[in-house]
Parts: C-alpha cells; structure tokens; sequence
C-alpha cells in the first residue's frame, strides 16, 4: 500500500518533447510577438499580424512534417494520428482568423502616432500581446491533440481558455467587452471547477490519470459488470465541464453575452478555437470509456443524446429571436456544436471523423462569414445589426458573396463544404441507429436556414437606411482576403472532399491499429 | 351479338344481320389524307395571315377553295368507293404497346375509317361548308381589315376538325375533332370579341360543350378498358364479344358517349350554349350551329351505335332525351323575338328530333334528318344572315315586317319561306319524310313511352310550323316596315342593302339543296328505288338501326294487319296527323301574324292576365329561365366555393398553418428568453440548474431500468 | 469532354465571365452560353446510344468524387433525363431572351445566378448518383431565391422566404432519406454506395413495411417541390413574384424536379410504399385538381391564376405515375414537358405585358386582342394547349395521365400493369377538364377578349419603349415553343415511343407488387365469405372499392 | 488492518472535507455578487477537486494525484491573476465590484 505507482510522467513527456515542435514555434512565436508589440517601430508593429500568421501557418507545415503518429504511439498517445490532422487543420483556420483580427487594433491611435500626433502608448496600442495571445490559445489546442494524460489535458486546456479571456477583456476594453469577459472569465472559471472535480473523480475510480490506464481500468471495470458509478460520474462531470468549451447545453448560456460584447474577431476567434479543444478533450476524456467502440457507458451516451438535441434546438431556436449579427453567431455557433454532438453520441469511428470534418468545415464557413462581416465596422464598436449589412454589396461585393457563401455552407446547401459535414455526420449517425437526432438535425437545419437567410438576404438585396448613420470601412484588407480565401475554399474543397475525407479517416484509423 | 332487347322493343320486326363488315386496309386511299390535311392548309395559312395582317379576301378565296377541293375529294372517294368500310392508315400519333395480347396496346394512329356513313356525312358537310364558306366571302367582307382572316382561319380549323371528328379511324381521332370543333366555335362564337356578350356566349358554348367532352373521353377510356381497343375496325367486330369488364363498365359507355353527344348537339341539359352561340356571324351560325357541327351528336351516336344496341336502356335514354328537348325547344322558340334566335331553338328542337330517332332505332330516320335539316337550316339562316347583313344587324321580327316586297330581298324572302315550310315539315317537303321516319318509328312502336314519344313529337311539329311561320309572316310578309339594327355605319337615311351574287348564289344553292335534299324520299315513294340516304346507312356502323327500320319500311308498305295506328299503317298515320299538325300550325301563325297581327298581342295579354298560367308567356321569352337556374345552381356556388378555397389557402393555409408553423420554432424560442437575463449568477444558477435537471432525468432513467 | 460535361460546366463557366464582364455583355454571354448548352443537348440527343433501353446511359467516365461514401460524378441519361433536359435547355435560352428588356438592373448579377441555375439543373437531371442528384436539386434553390429576391415583385422576400424554407422543408426530408438508405445499404454490403441504379435495386428488397416509411419521407420530399395539395402554399406567392425568366423556370423545370424526383427515385426506390400510398397520394391530386381550378377561377392576377393552375396541372401529372401503368407513366412524363412548354410560354406572355403595363390585373387589363393581336394569338394558342386541346400538346399527357388512372385498377384487364386506382379517381380528376376550361377561358375572356382596357394611371401606354405588339425578339422566344406545343401535340409518336423503355423499367417491380395486393384482398375476401364472419360484409366492400 | 482502517477513515474524510469545499464554493458562487469572494469560491471549488486528487492518490498508492495538484495550484495562481486583473479593470470602469451592474448584455 505503500509502495508508490512508478513516476513515469516527466520521462514520457521528455520523450514526446519531439511532437512538439508546432506547439514550441507558436510559444516562441507568441513571445516574439509580444515583443514587436511594444516596439515604437510602427512598421515593426505593423508587421506582428503577418508573423503571427505566417507562424501559425509555419506550425501547420511543422505539424505536417514532423508527424510521426509512431512516436506518439508510442508515447501512449490515445488517438495517435489525430494531430495530424488536427494540428494542420487548426493552423489554417487559425491563420484565417488571424487574418480577421487584422484590422482590430486601436486604429485612430495608430493613426494619431502615425501623425506624430500622439505618442505610442504600449498600453493602448494591444496588437502585439493581443496577437500573442491568440498565438498561446493556439498553441493549446495543438498541446490537446497530443495529451497523453489528464494533467496535460487540464493544462492544455488551460492555455486555451486563460488567453481567450484575457483577449475579450482587452480586446476593446469598452463596456460590452468587459462585460462579456467578466461573464466568460467567472464562468469559465466554474466550468473549470466543475471539470476538475470530473478528473478527480476519475482518477479516483481508475487510479490513474494516463488515458490508456484509464482505459485499460475502465475496459476491466466493464468486463467486470460496468464502469463503477465513481467513473460515470467523473465521466459525465468532466463531459459537462467541457460543454461549456463548446457551449452545449446547459453550459452555453454565457455564449451569445460573450459572443456580443466581445469585438466581432474575438467573436471569431471564441466560436473556433475553444470548441476544438472542448470536442478535441471529449473525444480524449471519453475516449477511455470506449467512445468509438460504442460502449461508453449507457448514462453517459444518454447525456450526450439530450445534449446535442437541446443544443441544437435551444440553440437554433434563439438564433431566430436576435437582431445582433455576433448573437445570432453565438445561437449558431450553439447549435452547430449540437450538431457534433449528434456525432458524438452516434459514437463510432465513423462519426468521430465526420466530428473532425466538421470541426474543419465549419472553421473554414465561421472565416469566410467573419471575415466578411468584420469588413465594415462603426465608431467605437462592430457594426453589428444586420440592417449595416445593407447596401454591402455595393461597397463591397466581395465580402457579400463570402458572406452569402458562408451562411449558404453554414446551412447545409450543397455543394458546399457545410453540406459534407452534415452529410457525414448524418449517414454515420444513421449508420449508428441514431435515427431521432438524425431527425432533430435535419428539421434543425430547416430552422437554422431561417437566420442564415439574413445573412444572404440582407447584403444582396436590403438598401441601407437612408437616415442611418453609414458604416465605415474596415481599413485592412486581411479580413476580406481571409475572407475570400475561405469562401473560395468553401466552393473549391468541396471537389476534394474525397481526400479530405480519407485524410480525416486516418487521424482516427491508428487507435484501432493499436488496439 | 345477342339483340334480343332491341327486338322486343321495335315492332315485331327481326333483325337483319347488324354485324358490321370487317373493314379492310386500304392505303390506296391515302390521297383522301388530303380532306383533312387541305383544310389544315388553308388554316395555317389563314393564321399566318391574320397574324401578318394581309388585307383582302385572299383568305376567303383559299379557304373556299380548299373546301371546295376537299368536297371533290369525296365526291370522288364516293365513287370509287368499295362496298365495305376501309381503313386508311395516314400517320402515327399515339401507339403503345407493352405485350403481346389485346389490352396491352394502346392504338390511336391518325387513320381514317371510311364507310358509307362517313363519306355521306362528309358530302353534305363539305358541301355546305363551301357553301357557306363562298357566302362568308361576302358577308363578312366590312371585316377585310379587321377580322377576316382570323374569320377563315376558323372556318377551316373548323373544317379540319370536323373532317378528323367524321373520317378518323378511332375514337381519339374523333376526340381531337371533337374538341377541335369546340375550339372553331369558340373562335367563330367570339369573332366579334369586342363584345362582352360574344364572349360569354364563345365561353359559354366551350365549357358546356367540354363537360360533354368530359363524358366523351371517360367513355373512350371505358371503351378501352371493356374492349382493349379505341379502333372503329377492331371495336365494332368486337363490341359484341363479352366483355372484359364487369357489365356495370359496358353498360356505361353508351351514357358516357351520350353525354359527349348531348354537349355537342345541344340536347337535354346541356342544350343552353347553342342559342347563345348566335352571337357569332351568321355563315358560322349556319355552318356550324345549324347544318354541320352540332349533327355530331348525330353522328357520334350512329357511329358507336353498335356499342349504344348492347345497351338498349341507353338507346330509350337517348329517346327520351330527344324527344322531350325537341319538345321543350320548341315551346322557347314561340316566344322569341330574334330571329336567329327561333332558328336556334328550332335547330335544338330539329336536333332532339334526331335523337328522338336515334334512341328508337331509325338511325337511318336521324341521319336522313340530319341530311334535310342541314339544307333547310343553313338556307334560313343565310337568308337571316342576308337580313342582318342588309338591315345593319337587325333580326328582331317586331321591328321588321314585309321584307318580300323590298326589292333585292324578293329572292331571300322567297328562299326563307322555303326554308320554314321545310321546317314545319309541310307535305311533301324533304323534312316532311325524314321526320316521319323518326316518328312513325315511335307512334309505330310497342312500347307506350315510344308512342308517347311519337305522339310529343307530331305535337311538337305542330309547334314548330307555328313558330316558324310567325317569323316568316311576320319578318318577311305584311306591310313593309323596318328599322336598322345597331350597326349602322352610314350617317343619313338607311338603306337596306341587298346581297350580291355569292350570297344570292349560296343562298339559291343551298336551297335547291333543300328542295333536292328529299329526292331519296321521292324516289322510294314513287319509284319504289331503295332510300338513297338509307342506302348510304347500309354497311356502315350505323346498320343496325337501318336494319331494323329497312324491316319496318317493309312492314309499313306492305301494311300489314299488325302495329296499326288510328287504323292505319303508322307511316300513314303518322304522315296524317304530321301534316294536320304541320297545316293547322302554320294557319294559327297565318291568322295571329299576318291576317291579325294584333291578335296575338291581346291574346299574348289574356294568357298573362289569366291567374296560374299568367307567368308563361314572360317565362317563356326568357327561355323558361333555365341559364338563370343553372347559374344559380352551378356557377354561383362553385364561383363561392372558389373565394371560400381562396381564403382558405391564403388565410388559414398559408398564413395560418404554414406560417404558423414557420414561427413555431421561434415562438417556442421565446420560452427560453428569460434565462438569457444577463445577470452572471443567474446564468450560473441555470447552468448548475441545468445540469441538475440533467442529472435527474438521468437518474430517473437508470433508475427506471435502462435507457 | 462530352456534352455532358459541357451542359453543366459551360454554364457555370458562364455564370464566372458574366460577374467580371462588362454590364452591357452580361445579357450576350447568357444568351451564348445558353444556346450551346442547347447544341450540346441536341448533340446528347442525336448520340444517345439506344433508344430501346430503359438503363442510364452513361455519358461521361465517372469521377470518383467521393470514394469513401461511393459517390461518383458519373452524368448519364436515360430517355426521360433526356427529355427532361432537354426541355431545360430549350426553355433557358427563351428565358434569357424574354429577360433583354425586363431585366434593367443588376444585369451581372441576375444573368449569373441564371446561368448557375441552369447548370444545378442539368446536373440534377444528368445525374446518376443520388447525392449528386440531390447537390443539383437542392442548389437550385439558392439562384432562384435570389432571382425572386432581388427582381421580384412587391412581395419579393417574403415569397423567397417561403420559397427557400419550404422547398428546403421538403429537401431534408429526401437528403434524410437518402442518407437512411445508403447507411441502411452500408450496414448490409459494408460498402456506402450511392449508386441509384444500386440504391433502387436494394431499397427494393426491403421489407414493405420499411419500404412504407421510406416511400412516405422520399415523397414528402418531392412532394414540396411538385407541389402536392397543402403542400402548396409557397408556389404561388414565389411564382406571382418572381421575375419572368425565374417563373418560367420555376414552373418549367423547377417543379418538374419534383415529378422527375418521384419518377426516378421515390416510386422506383419503394414500390411497395408506392403502392400502400398511392391512394393517399391520388387523393390529394384529386383533391389538388378541384381546389386548385377553383382558386384558379377567383384570382384577379393573371399570374398568380396561372401559378394555381400549375398546381392543378402537376397533380394530374403525378396521378399519372401512381397509375403504376405505362399508359399513365409515360403520360406523366409527356405531361411535364408540356407543362413546361405551355405554362412557361404563358408565363413569358404575361411578362410582356407586365413590361408593357406594370400590372397583372385582370380587371385593369383586358381585350388586349385588339392592342396586340400577335401577342394575344400566342396567349391564346398557349392557353388552349394549357387546357389540354387535342392536337396542341397538353392533350397528349393530360389524356394519357386520365386513361392511366383510369384503367388502372385490378379489373382494368391490363394484365401487367394492374393499379390501385380506377375509374373513381380518374371521374374526379377528369372533372379538371371542365374546371380548367373554365378559368382560363375566363381568363381568356379578360385578357384578350372583350372591350379594350388598359391602365391609363401612368398616363402613357408604352413607358417601357417596348412596341404596342410584340417585336421580332418577343416573337423569336414565342415562336419556337408555339411551333413546339404543336408538333409535340400533333406527333408525339417519337417522343412516346423513346420514352417507352425507360417507363417500362422504372415500373418494373409495381406489376408482382400490386397483384399480391390485389389478391390478398380478395384472398381475405374469400376467406371471411367461407367462414362467415360478420365482417365478412365489410371486407368484401373494401375488397370491392380496392378494384 | 488499523492502519488500513486509519487509512481509508482518512481519506474518506478527506473526500468529505473535498466534496464540502466544492460543494461551498459552488453554493458561495451563486450566491454571492462581490466578484472578488466569487473568485474565492472559484478557487474554493478548485481546491476540493485538488484535495480529492490527493485523497485519491493516498487511496490509490498513487503519487499523481499529488502532481496534479500542484500543477492545480499553479494554475489557480496564474487564474487569480487573471481574475485580480480583471476585477481591477471592472472596478476602474463601474467603481464597484457588484457583478450585478454588468447585465447590460441581454436577450
């Protein structure tokens, strides 16, 4: 008893420091940033948003290079070749969302210096740590995709979500933005707690905190008459704490506050990142229940089951109620995580790689959408109504066709990149006999195709106001050409989806191999 | 063929063999494809030219011509024809064919079956039609630049049709001509389409003509369902076969037919476009209301009536129908005021007559009445026609008087009171025979409804020579007075103008028509020869009923001791009282029209001062208010039905279900609204709520006993 | 590349010039583009390989779109694809062409969404895998929505509102099933296919009960887009604002999707849910037929008359193909192109006078005879072919369709194809013969017939500098269809005839199913007579009404 | 077997005493508006969950629990401050630390 379990914790990451190297640049990456930040240099700090992107785009191509599902095998990575694909695929949605955030920066500041006008105020002048911020979020979804344990899970996580907070406080420290971080923060913090607790009650049950003995403790306790009530439970209150990640039900009722006080890239940002590393953390954490043999325990499947029906509903529903652009995001972004939960309850291999492609397609709709709404903006805030879309088409019709893009594949109209995903996770939850969310999915895409339709209907066709005051232009251009970019993406992947598909198979083929 | 019923209701007479021949295949005859294709020609040709505006008569030129070229191609198919009925296949339309047996084809090819019924009806069709045609050229040339083409182009559509509807080889040809008619109506009802009331009438005379049409074609869907086939050649061999249906399906067809036959010529309840159909100009009033179109029926009948004999109920139906609409026309036609108007009546009554003799077995009466009535008609209504056209539109018989002696209308008066002694059947007159075929049939007949019928019908002649002698005593004799109609043009004093050569030689053809029209009579009167016209009837579908009444001819003349009629043969009892009828007829018109006009306004004003009887004659000139009951009965409710469906669909449809629906997602989106308050312990209160109500639906599962 | 290829691609190429090109070529483009879509068509037309097959013929390699799932982009036609396309390719450059003068502004954009719709259609017609099919059918949605949106009437967004939610309504419901049928094909060959040949081939060996939920979600899809009775709602609001290009394809092509979608996948794919529902399903045609000519007789929008009547029409169209007889198959097929061709003549006819007059009212319009007697020629030859006149085209498919429906009952003596239908429901539809004269004759009367009346609030007659009657370019468009409506009503014989195989091997497996039916009932008929149960009566009655 | 049952007594209580700190600072959280003690009861919250780690771990024989309650501590600090930022910043803007005041953003 009172022998001690080996400690074999610091030699295993010492030996998966080699997978790292993505994860390393962006850490580098973020603290070079910082640093051009403060320069007085404008050019200097002009340059941080490139860096940025080129260091995350920098990562992907490391990600792809380095690889080595082997070594992460070895190191008893749970879904060895997941960050393959994820770590690569993070990083280009991630650089669009980088792009985004081009134009966020205290513009009539930069202008005022750039005039002599004012002097540089570090402080105001946030690009650089705001940069570096995103940069370490990033990091930690990557960190996520390799965890081998739950200490790495937490910590990854961690670096995901402290960022972000600090991101919606600074992002644009007005009224909305403090109220919407001090909402995300103390939450987020209760969410923590909550998945904490799930992590020590699993620890508890299994006596470890390495996810292939947890598995290996659970695969004896089912053989044995079923996971104990001590491991559900630690199951099912980390699976909570983690729907806030990737606001489920009842875990999202922060979403549309943050997501509309938080200035629109952030909002982007927040609808991305931190879902990944929810889903990416869900997928490890039930993982060692037997999330893809289909034998997590029944409680747990059932959770997930009410959960993605409330969430897509819930979620769908209140979009329909919102005149905010960035609210109506926040229902959205509900209610497509609800959609991945379909996959998830479904719970085979299958529908785990429709969760994966449909993390990607939907990344690539939220840049393409985002971008072209971050286009236009207003004194002292986003433009946020949808009446501001009116008339774009005229100022910009490139952003008005990435928008009518992005809402089209945020619906499910074929061919576009949307459509694949809900084509997979349909047919792999039919596939799984999950015919009732299957249901729920469909007649919720119906609805959803409701509010998208403003996002369509509004730029194309609506003419401004005559008495309201006008939008202004987003002076960067990075916004529209991510924009572009992704919105292309949306039309031209589509022909690749074969690839892309296979591509996603293998990030979960190896487990099975290893088993 | 079993014909047992049919004996027993036709006197004493046996059958002859009522088999129609087996048709044979001919496409030597193709040439004859040209009688439908030259009036399909010269209508295009007429479209074009109405559409390009061309100015002139041209259009009346080509059309007579093609007429005229169609009616020499059946003068000479007359000749040349061999003595069974043939088929002349022409083209594919419609043909499927999924196996290898009966019933498991479909055949509808554009052939033509030509027997003797066919090519008599087209003679006296394409004959009139050129006729009448030339007349148009005339009549209608005030509308060189307006509608003269258009007018021609109906006039040949119509052709065209009728052509298909006779010659053509199934019943779906006939269908197409059918319907074809109905369009050539429409137009040529409508011609003058500035005014409201053409248009209703063109409306009118399609809608109730395609109810008809209704029955027709579920007949010919029923005719393929009991016998596999839609082809004369095959049906009528086939037709006495047992069908493939049960006997409820055979029984109908012949009502399914009827009803197309009754739409087309106006019979029962579905008579009421026709009078209205005068609004059109009057050569289409003659050609198509009068003499050809609206014998379809007729024709339709005597075609199929192979397939009406297996159903001898229909056939008593048909009587019945006929008999009564002949009667019931007739009682309108008194009391009308319009000229055209009585010829309509008189031509719906004429056409019961028709019926009256189809469904009691004389198809050769019906058809050889067909024949006179398309003479006598057309030639009344070209001379009302001449009236009109020099009278500026004026038919009304209270406001002209005494036309005879107006010079220029010597010759149409005298032609018109040839026309109304053939209507009234004076003696001796071509329609005198041809209807007492009909009704000796009836008066001669065993069965009481028959005699009835027979009896109705003499009844009914007698009305008839009185309401056409009140037009003619009144319009064309008496003192001269007159008043223009509204289409006056000329400023000034009117004067009436009188027709030129091609409505005079029209007018003058027709009538020696007429005249020779009862020449078949004569000849089997006095030259003891067959009935030229029930000659044509032999060998053709329409054989059964000439058979039977080729027996009761002989019957008749050779007076036998039985079936006698006020002690007479009933031919001759029937020739009797048709004439004492015809005779006292016209002397009631002579007395209250010409010999004391004022008479019949005091007597029209007893009959309304007498209590009980006092609304007849007002009801009468309102056609006994019959459009106003279906109005009331038909189009109203359905015309209400339709605003109640509309509210329904826009109101509760759409705006209530389908727009309710709609919201439903965001109204229950609503519910949820208070837990978005924005208070940050509240969000966490309904978090951990949330998670707790979680939390217990779970435990209340597995407590339960599972998922 | 085939023509195949060329009918989808070359549009969408089109579409991507126009949005660059100048303003004033936008319209030339469209035109260009739409009239070698036609060649191209002509061209599969002329080379299709077997007019005496039923099978997809295949016209291009199959691309392997989507290995993983079984997806290919494999074009291929059977004849009924073919006609099917080829009446869109006939009608789009018509459109195209009766859009010069109405289309004024924003040219780029409505040609482009245009030519985008022409190739989501081709595609959808082309189309031998059944997620491709869908890829074409639902994206339709997307140019028409903006074609109603942007150019339509005053009721614009919300009749595109309603058109994309309820036509995506019914859409799920195909795109569910689709994905059911192909898990359900996965879990027993362990392969996913989307083959239709092969989806069809196995949907047929599944249980009649499963066949009966899957019949029921696949029609509710394409119910939507026919539409069915109480379906309805949107069609005539989108088709009343649409611009005249956008509803001359709405009721040309678009709603024949849904038809073309019963005829190639939802019949084929559950006969034996066909069959359970046909009666359902006939007696919401018959249901439609009436209803919708009674509306039809009350509107005072001309247009939205026709948008009723197009209702009426396409019931009768699809109680043809529940006759599950050749007959009444091969007559719904000639009836959507009829239907295609004479409603979308009208259609352009009333947007010449819409141009002209700024109004579809018929009380404010009427005996437009007299002011442009070409134009009414047109109007009325459409019409009389729209009420199935014999010898113009709508007779052939209207005939057929009730002679289908007609005979197709158990006794029908056609001993191969026998129906759940009958005489009862053809008596009932064929009263739309009737009503249908009656509302367009009246409309008929108004329009063209009668005193002349014309809107003189504007104070001028010709505000769109059109001329008083039709020009050579409003004849060009007219002409072809006219001379089309004619040809097809007066020698339908080839088009029958090729349609023919392909009819006999969509209803290949109704036969066997509809007698088994058929016996069962009279097998329990005959059973409860011999035992003389006291429902025997009753069972012998429904056993009676079934035939 | 006494120490055994001295063992498992401890660690029961140990979960006890966890389970209480959680449970107090989830209760404190939602009852309480000053954001500075719904912070503490944020970490209260954390600290039951360290404190059953480490009961865990005894039960187990594990020395990771251990672990990651030092890397939970860690964190926690690296989150306090944050949230001490954040409340200053909060408190600049409003002049109070009543997290009622921010419910401007709402349906």
């Amino acid at each position: 008893m009172t022998m001690l379990a080996p400690i074999t914790l610091a030699s295993s990451m010492a030996d998966r420091v080699g997978l790292l190297w993505p994860e390393l640049l962006l850490l580098i990456a973020a603290m070079v940033v910082a640093l051009m930040g403060l320069s007085k240099d404008r050019t200097i700090r002009g340059a941080v948003g490139p860096v940025s992107i080129l260091a995350v785009l920098a990562s992907g191509v490391l990600a792809l290079v380095t690889g080595g599902a082997e070594a992460a095998a070895a190191a008893g990575v749970p879904f060895p070749a997941l960050a393959q694909w994820l770590k690569p695929m993070v990083a280009l949605i991630a650089a669009g969302l980088m792009a985004v955030q081009g134009g966020f920066v205290d513009q009539a500041l930069e202008a005022a210096i750039g005039r002599n006008a004012a002097a540089f105020n570090p402080l105001r002048a946030i690009r650089g740590e705001f940069h570096a911020f995103a940069l370490f979020s990033i990091a930690g979804v990557m960190l996520l995709t390799t965890a081998t344990d739950l200490i790495w899970l937490f910590l990854a996580l961690e670096l995901v979500s402290l960022p972000t907070y600090v991101m919606v406080a600074i992002g644009r420290s007005d009224r909305p933005g403090l109220e919407a971080a001090v909402k995300y923060f103390f939450l987020g913090a209760m969410a923590t707690a909550v998945m904490l607790m799930g992590f020590a009650l699993l620890y508890g049950a299994t006596g470890s905190l390495q996810f292939d003995l947890i598995r290996n403790a659970f695969g004896a306790q089912a053989a044995s008459g079923g996971i104990a009530l001590l491991g559900v439970g630690g199951l099912m209150l980390t699976a909570i704490g983690l729907f806030f990640k990737i606001t489920a039900v009842p875990m999202h009722f922060y979403a549309p506050d943050v997501y509309e006080g938080a200035p629109l890239p952030v909002t982007a940002v927040l609808s991305f990142i931190p879902k990944v590393a929810g889903f990416v953390g869900l997928i490890l954490v039930l993982g060692t229940a037997g999330l893809t043999s289909g034998e997590l325990p029944k409680p747990i499947i059932a959770l997930l089951w009410m959960a993605a029906i409330l969430t897509m509903s819930l979620g769908n529903m209140g979009a329909l109620l919102q005149h905010s652009m960035k609210r109506t995001m926040a229902y959205s972004s509900i209610a497509h995580s609800g959609y991945m939960l379909v996959a998830l309850a479904a719970g085979t291999t299958d529908a785990l790689d429709a969760l994966l492609f449909y993390l990607f397609a939907y990344g690539v709709t939220t840049v393409a959408t985002f971008g072209g709404l971050a286009v236009i903006q207003r004194a002292g805030g986003d433009a946020d109504r949808f009446e501001d879309l009116a008339g774009l088409r005229r100022t910009n019709p490139w952003a008005t066709s990435m928008i009518v893009l992005g809402a089209l594949s945020f619906t499910g109209i074929p061919p576009l990149l949307g459509f694949f995903g809900k084509f997979w996770i349909l047919t792999s939850a039919f596939e799984a006999g999950q015919v009732a969310l299957c249901i729920f999915l469909v007649v919720n895409s119906l609805v959803s195709a409701r509010y998208y339709l403003r996002f369509m209907a509004t730029p194309v066709i609506a003419e401004p106001d005559s008495n309201a005051t006008p939008t202004e232009r987003n002076p960067s251009r990075a916004p529209v050409l991510a924009s572009v970019v992704f919105g292309l993406a949306l039309l031209i992947l589509p022909c690749f989806t074969g690839s892309i598909f296979g591509w996603v198979q293998q990030a979960t083929d190896a487990p099975a191999k290893a088993q | 063929m079993t014909l047992s019923p049919i004996t027993s209701m036709l006197p004493g007479t046996m059958l002859a063999s009522s088999d129609v021949p087996a048709a044979t295949i001919a496409p030597e005859f193709a040439w004859l494809g040209w009688a439908l294709a030259l009036p399909a020609i010269s209508a295009l040709a007429c479209t074009l030219m109405a559409l390009c505006k061309v100015k002139g008569k041209l259009p009346g030129w080509l059309t007579v011509a093609s007429l005229g070229t169609c009616f020499v191609l059946i003068l000479k198919a007359y000749q040349s024809m061999p003595e069974g009925p043939i088929v002349v296949p022409l083209a594919e339309w419609m043909s499927f064919s999924w196996g290898p047996s009966d019933f498991h084809s479909l055949q509808a090819a554009l052939e033509l079956y030509i027997d003797r019924l066919t090519i008599f009806w087209m003679l006296f069709v394409s004959g009139l039609g050129t006729l009448i045609a030339l007349y148009a050229t005339e009549y209608m040339e005030h509308d060189v630049k307006a509608g003269y083409a258009r007018f021609f182009a109906g006039v040949s559509i119509f052709l065209f049709a009728m052509t298909a509807l006779v010659m053509g080889g199934n019943l779906l040809l006939l269908y197409l001509g059918w319907e074809g008619v109905g369009l050539a109506s429409y137009m040529l009802i409508g011609y003058f389409f500035t005014r409201p009331s053409a248009v209703a009438a063109a409306k009118k005379a399609f809608i109730v003509n395609r109810i008809g049409d209704l029955g027709l074609a579920l007949g010919i869907f029923l005719t393929w369902r009991c016998y596999g086939t839609i082809e004369y050649s095959e049906l009528f061999q086939i037709a006495g076969n047992p069908p493939r249906d049960g006997p409820w399906e055979e029984a109908l067809i012949p009502y399914l037919l009827m009803l197309g036959a009754f739409g087309k010529s106006a019979q029962g309840p579905l008579y009421v476009w026709l009078p209205d159909a005068m609004e059109g100009p009057t050569p289409v009033s003659a050609l198509i209301h009068a003499a050809t179109m609206v014998t379809a029926g007729v024709f339709l009948i005597a075609r199929c009536y192979p397939l009406f004999l297996l159903q001898p109920d229909a056939l008593t139906v048909v009587a019945w129908i006929g008999g009564l609409t002949a009667f019931w026309a007739a009682t309108i036609g008194m009391a009308q005021y319009d000229m055209k108007r009585v010829w309509a009546y008189s031509t719906i009554s004429q056409l019961g007559y028709m019926f009256l003799g189809l469904g009691l077995g004389t198809t050769f009466g019906a058809c050889f009445h067909t024949f006179t009535h398309a003479f006598f008609k057309a030639c009344l209504f070209l001379t009302a026609g001449a009236v009109m056209h020099g009278f500026a539109g004026q038919l009304d018989i209270r406001k002209l008087s005494g036309l005879s002696k107006i010079p220029g209308f010597r010759m149409v008066s005298w032609f018109a009171l040839l026309g109304a002694l053939w209507l009234a059947a004076f003696p001796f007159s071509a329609a005198f025979f041809s209807k007492d075929e009909i009704l000796s049939a009836g008066v001669g007949s065993d069965r009481a409804d028959f005699q009835f019928l027979g009896w109705l019908g003499l009844f009914t002649a007698g009305l008839t020579a009185y309401y056409t002698f009140r037009v003619w005593f009144r319009a064309f004799a008496g003192p001269v007075h007159f008043e223009p109609g509204e289409e006056v043009h000329a400023h000034g004093e009117f004067h009436p103008h009188s027709p030129r050569w091609a409505m005079k030689l029209s007018i003058a053809i027709i009538g020696i028509g007429a005249v020779l029209a009862g020449y078949p009579a004569y000849e089997a009167m006095f030259l003891h020869k067959e009935n030229w016209v029930q000659w044509m009837m032999a060998g053709s579908t329409a054989v059964g009923g000439a058979g039977v009444v080729e027996q009761a001819a002989d019957h008749a003349a050779e007076a036998s001791s039985g079936h006698q009629v006020l002690g007479m043969s009933a031919h001759a009892a029937t020739s009797v009282a048709g004439s004492i009828f015809g005779i006292g007829g016209i002397l009631i018109a002579l007395y209250l029209h010409l010999i004391r006009r004022s008479a019949a306004d005091s007597l029209r004003r007893a009959i309304q001062a007498t209590p009980l009887i006092g609304w007849i004659p007002g009801a009468a000139e309102n056609k006994w208010y019959v459009d106003e009951i279906y109005n009331a009965v038909f189009c109203v409710p359905l015309w209400v039905t339709g605003h109640v469906l509309h509210f329904i669909d826009k109101h509760i449809l759409d705006a209530g279900v389908v727009d309710g629906i709609g919201s439903s997602p965001s109204l229950v989106g609503r519910v949820f609204r208070p837990l978005y308050g924005g208070v940050l312990q509240s969000y966490a209160v309904t978090m951990a709520g949330g998670v707790g109500l979680i939390l217990a639906w779970l435990a209340y599962t597995w407590l339960r006993g599972g998922f | 590349m085939s023509a195949a290829w060329i009918t989808i691609l070359l549009p969408l190429l089109a579409a991507a010039v126009i949005a660059f090109a100048p303003s004033k070529m936008a319209k030339w483009i469209a035109l260009a583009a739409t009239g070698v879509v036609l060649a191209a068509t002509l061209r599969l037309v002329v080379g299709f390989h077997d007019w005496g097959s039923g099978d997809f013929q295949s016209e291009s390699e199959a691309l392997r779109f989507l290995p993983e799932f079984g997806i290919s982009l494999s074009l291929g036609y059977d004849s009924v694809a073919l006609v099917m396309a080829l009446l869109n390719a006939v009608l789009m450059p018509l459109c195209v062409l009766g859009s010069f003068s109405a289309i004024k502004d924003r040219q780029r954009e409505y040609y482009a969404w245009f030519m985008v719709l022409h190739a989501s259609l081709m595609l959808a017609f082309a189309s031998r895998d059944a997620i491709t099919f869908y890829v074409g059918y639902e994206f339709t949605l997307v140019p028409m929505v903006f074609l109603i949106a942007i150019w339509g009437g005053p009721e614009r967004r919300a009749a595109a509102t309603k058109y994309f939610l309820f036509t995506f309504f019914g859409s799920i419901f195909l795109l569910g099933s689709l994905l059911w049928l192909g898990a359900q094909m996965r879990e027993s060959t362990g392969v996913w296919n989307f083959d239709l040949d092969a989806m069809i081939a196995y949907s047929q060996q599944l249980p009649a009960d499963t066949q009966w939920w899957l019949f029921l979600f696949l029609g509710l899809g394409f119910a939507v887009k026919v539409p069915i009775f109480q379906l309805h709602t949107w069609l005539p609001l989108a088709h009343d604002q649409a611009p005249t290009g956008g509803s001359v394809i709405l009721a040309g092509t678009l709603l024949k999707l849904g038809t073309y979608g019963l005829f190639r996948i939802a019949l084929p794919a559950a006969p034996e849910g066909a069959v359970a529902l046909a009666p359902l399903w006939a007696i919401l045609c018959i249901c439609a037929i009436v209803y919708a000519s009674l509306i039809c007789w009350v509107q005072r929008d001309v247009k939205r008359l026709v948008a009723y009547s197009s209702i009426g029409h396409l019931a009768l169209c699809v109680l043809g193909l529940f006759a599950f007889n050749i007959i009444g198959a091969e007559g719904a097929v000639y009836y959507m192109v009829n239907h295609g061709l004479s409603t979308g003549a009208m259609f352009l006819c009333i947007g010449m006078i819409y141009e002209r007059y700024h109004t579809k009212d018929m009380e404010r319009l009427g005996g437009l005879a007299r002011r442009m007697p070409v134009w009414a020629f047109f109007f009325g030859l459409f019409t009389f072919a729209s009420l199935g006149l014999p010898g113009l085209n709508g007779f052939v498919g209207e005939f057929l369709c009730l002679m289908g429906t007609f005979i197709a009952d158990a006794k029908s003596g056609v001993d191969n194809y026998p129906g759940v239908l009958g005489p009862n429901y053809a008596f009932i539809a064929a009263s739309g013969l009737v009503l249908a004269a009656m509302y367009l004759l009246i409309m008929l009367g108004k329009m063209i017939w009668g005193p002349l009346r014309e809107p003189h609030d504007d104070g001028h007659h010709q505000p769109s500098g059109l001329s008083v009657d039709l020009n050579w370019r409003e004849i060009g468009i007219l002409t072809p269809l006219a001379v089309l409506c004619l040809w097809l009503g007066l020698a339908p014989g080839f088009v029958l005839e090729s349609l023919e195989p392909a009819c006999t091997r969509m209803l290949a497996p109704f036969p066997a199913i509809v007698q088994a039916q058929h016996d069962a009932v009279a097998a329990a008929a005959a059973e409860a007579v011999a035992s003389d149960t006291p429902a025997a009566e009753l069972i012998i009655t429904t056993a009676e009404a079934s035939r | 077997m006494s120490a055994l049952t001295a063992d498992a007594a401890l660690i029961r209580l140990a979960l006890v005493i966890a389970a209480l700190l959680f449970s107090i600072g989830i209760a404190g959280f939602l009852s309480r508006r000053n954001m500075i003690v719904m912070f503490l009861c944020t970490e209260l919250m954390f600290q039951g969950a360290a404190l059953a780690l480490i009961a865990f771990g005894k039960m187990h024989g594990d020395l990771s629990g251990q672990v990651f309650t030092i890397f939970i501590l860690t964190v926690a600090a690296a989150e306090a401050a944050l949230a001490l930022g954040l409340v200053i910043l909060l408190y600049r803007r409003r002049e109070t630390l009543n997290s009622e005041v921010w419910s401007e953003l709402k349906e």
